[in-house]
């Protein structure tokens, strides 16, 4: 098992049947012998060249990398998979998005962005998904837990990081009362940079 | 407390001097739309955009007043979530009160009573429009599919692997269970005799009756013949064969004891 | 979506990503358009030939078709997965043990010795493991068997004998059950290194 065509196919094997996206070191283990990194990024690089034409594709996330069904199978999985796997309510999301932007924050964090108060069934919904988890506890008093995203949030999302979020959208910048007169800089920020600093 | 007094908000620039009709929501739907909303702020969000107003001048008295109307009715309704409202409807009450009190001729932003409101709102807008992008990613299970081959394992069950040791360690706990270390003592040389006991039992259950001398094989050497006499003796003393002999100097027999079928 | 390449793509992401095997009906149910029976056969052995080089394979069993590891791939997936060696009960070794210390025994000295009922079933996983068989019966009431271990048993335990069997003295002795007058050294391991030897 020297080849390098043959190490390639048993990483796609591994990768194939591997439940969970399976990390360098996880792949290293598949061989007797010491396999660099650098050839496995590249035979795994090679891998997903290989699989670009097709309905499935190798991407990489937190944990690792992992064979998805592309964009372009979408359309069947609902005729695969008649029963449609159910949405999480809005009141879900935003404790997620807040729990994902703002962590660690504990759920009295959460209930003041959302103005109401954030139900244990919320938490829990995401705790049993594996989405988010307790990371620790603030010390004020009642010590309440703190809550973070976990790997598997990003995983599940396709993400490598939490940068990979979609940026948090710049709602407004400033709080204009008057007409802009006492902070001009502040409100041009798009103005020219007339001199490279 | 009529809003053409003074311009209450100042839409990008433009004096805002009457309310949007549109800016009500017809009672009949309000039931419905309550439901639609997370909380306190999410109404509010939504009546500041529904008239298009420009969050950082949120028209304090119309809202307030309208703001009410809401909480009025959804009191009889849902007293639970009521109580939210309230303390947002008190908030916007304490603002507009505040707005009313004459201005300093320079107006700081953090002196602005409506700066901790528009805080607040500014960031959960940002939070439901990050909950939206967040909902949009391709989730796996729902978007996407994991792939997953089935690993077809080897249809040979695995057996446990024992070692010698563990027989050894087996014994110990019985041992220590049983403290029977005088009654079951065992030397090498009595594990070498109930050996070759078991053999000849073997032996003997293939051909049933064995002559003595069958039983010896004096290629194996003297210490083997040796045990293999002393098994014999054993089995004969746990009563398990039956030697015979006819006569003096016949023959010897050996055979399993005699077993009278049920 | 009418290209035969095409929807051989769908076909194989929907096998690829399908839990269970898929009938012909099932991958019919993909399209919008019919697709005939002969077709799908024809497609699905065209993947079968393409996949036949990896270490993955189509196969198609009772319910259908399905990807799944070949034979070749089994070395590397203990490697990345090992399956722990199952382990027999303390009832099983401990009966292994009375009957290899003390044969030919009956099932009845075995409960003496252990205290407890020796279930048929620890009887029958040794007997079908091949280790151990009857050799007799012992001449009292109810004739029971007397079983003696085989050498399959010695085999598989890497011994020549039973007298390469752990001798029992020594390890009566490890638990101190006898009077420490033959060698006393054995028992006082952790005694004060007085004396370099």
């Amino acid at each position: 098992m020297s080849s390098p065509s043959e190490v390639k196919r048993v990483i796609e094997a591994a990768l194939l049947s591997s439940q969970e996206p399976l990390s360098l070191v996880d792949l290293k283990r598949l061989f007797e012998d010491d396999i660099g990194n650098d050839t496995l990024r590249k035979l795994l690089d090679e891998l997903r060249e290989e699989w670009s034409e097709r309905a499935v594709e190798l991407v990489s996330v937190a944990s690792g990398w992992r064979f998805q069904t592309a964009a372009s199978f979408r359309p069947f999985i609902e005729r695969l998979n008649p029963e449609k796997p159910p949405r999480y309510s809005r009141a879900v999301m935003e404790t997620l998005a807040i729990i994902a932007y703002r962590q660690p924050v504990t759920r009295g964090d959460v209930e003041d962005i959302r103005g109401v108060v954030v139900s244990t069934q919320i938490i829990q919904a995401l705790e049993s998904r594996g989405w988010i988890d307790v990371v620790g506890h603030r010390e004020t008093p009642g010590q309440p837990a703190l809550y973070a995203t976990t790997r598997t949030f990003l995983d599940d999302l396709g993400l490598r990081t939490l940068q990979e979020l979609p940026p948090l959208e710049e709602i407004a910048r400033t709080l204009q009362l008057e007409p802009a007169t006492s902070q001009p800089a502040a409100n041009e920020p798009a103005a020219p940079a007339a001199t490279p600093q | 407390m009529t809003a053409a007094a003074e311009p209450f908000a100042r839409i990008y620039g433009e004096p805002l001097v009457e309310i949007p009709t549109d800016l009500y929501i017809p009672p009949d739907a309000l039931e419905i739309l309550l439901d639609a909303f997370q909380g306190p702020l999410d109404l509010l969000l939504y009546l500041i955009r529904k008239q298009n107003l420009d969050i950082l001048d949120i028209p304090m008295a119309p809202l307030t007043r309208q703001y009410l109307d809401y909480v009025e009715s959804m009191r009889s309704k849902n007293l639970d979530l009521a109580a939210e409202y309230l303390v947002m409807a008190a908030m916007l009450i304490e603002i507009k009160s505040r707005m009313l009190l004459p201005r300093p001729a320079v107006v700081n932003e953090e002196e602005d009573p409506r700066a901790e409101l528009v805080r607040r709102l500014l960031e959960y807008e940002q939070m439901k429009k990050a909950a939206r992008q967040i909902d949009a990613l391709p989730q796996i299970g729902r978007d996407v599919l994991a792939v997953s081959v089935l690993l077809e394992r080897t249809a040979v069950e695995r057996l446990p692997d024992v070692h010698p040791r563990d027989l050894a360690d087996a014994w110990r706990t019985l041992l220590f269970r049983a403290r029977m270390s005088k009654h079951h003592r065992v030397t090498r040389a009595e594990l070498s005799v109930r050996e070759h006991m078991s053999q000849i039992l073997r032996q003997l259950k293939e051909s049933r009756v064995l002559e003595f001398t069958e039983l010896f094989d004096p290629v194996l050497g003297v210490s083997v013949l040796v045990v293999t006499f002393l098994a014999l003796l054993e089995l004969a003393r746990e009563m398990l064969i039956d030697v015979t002999q006819a006569e003096g100097f016949a023959p010897i027999y050996v055979r399993i004891s005699h077993v009278e079928p049920v």
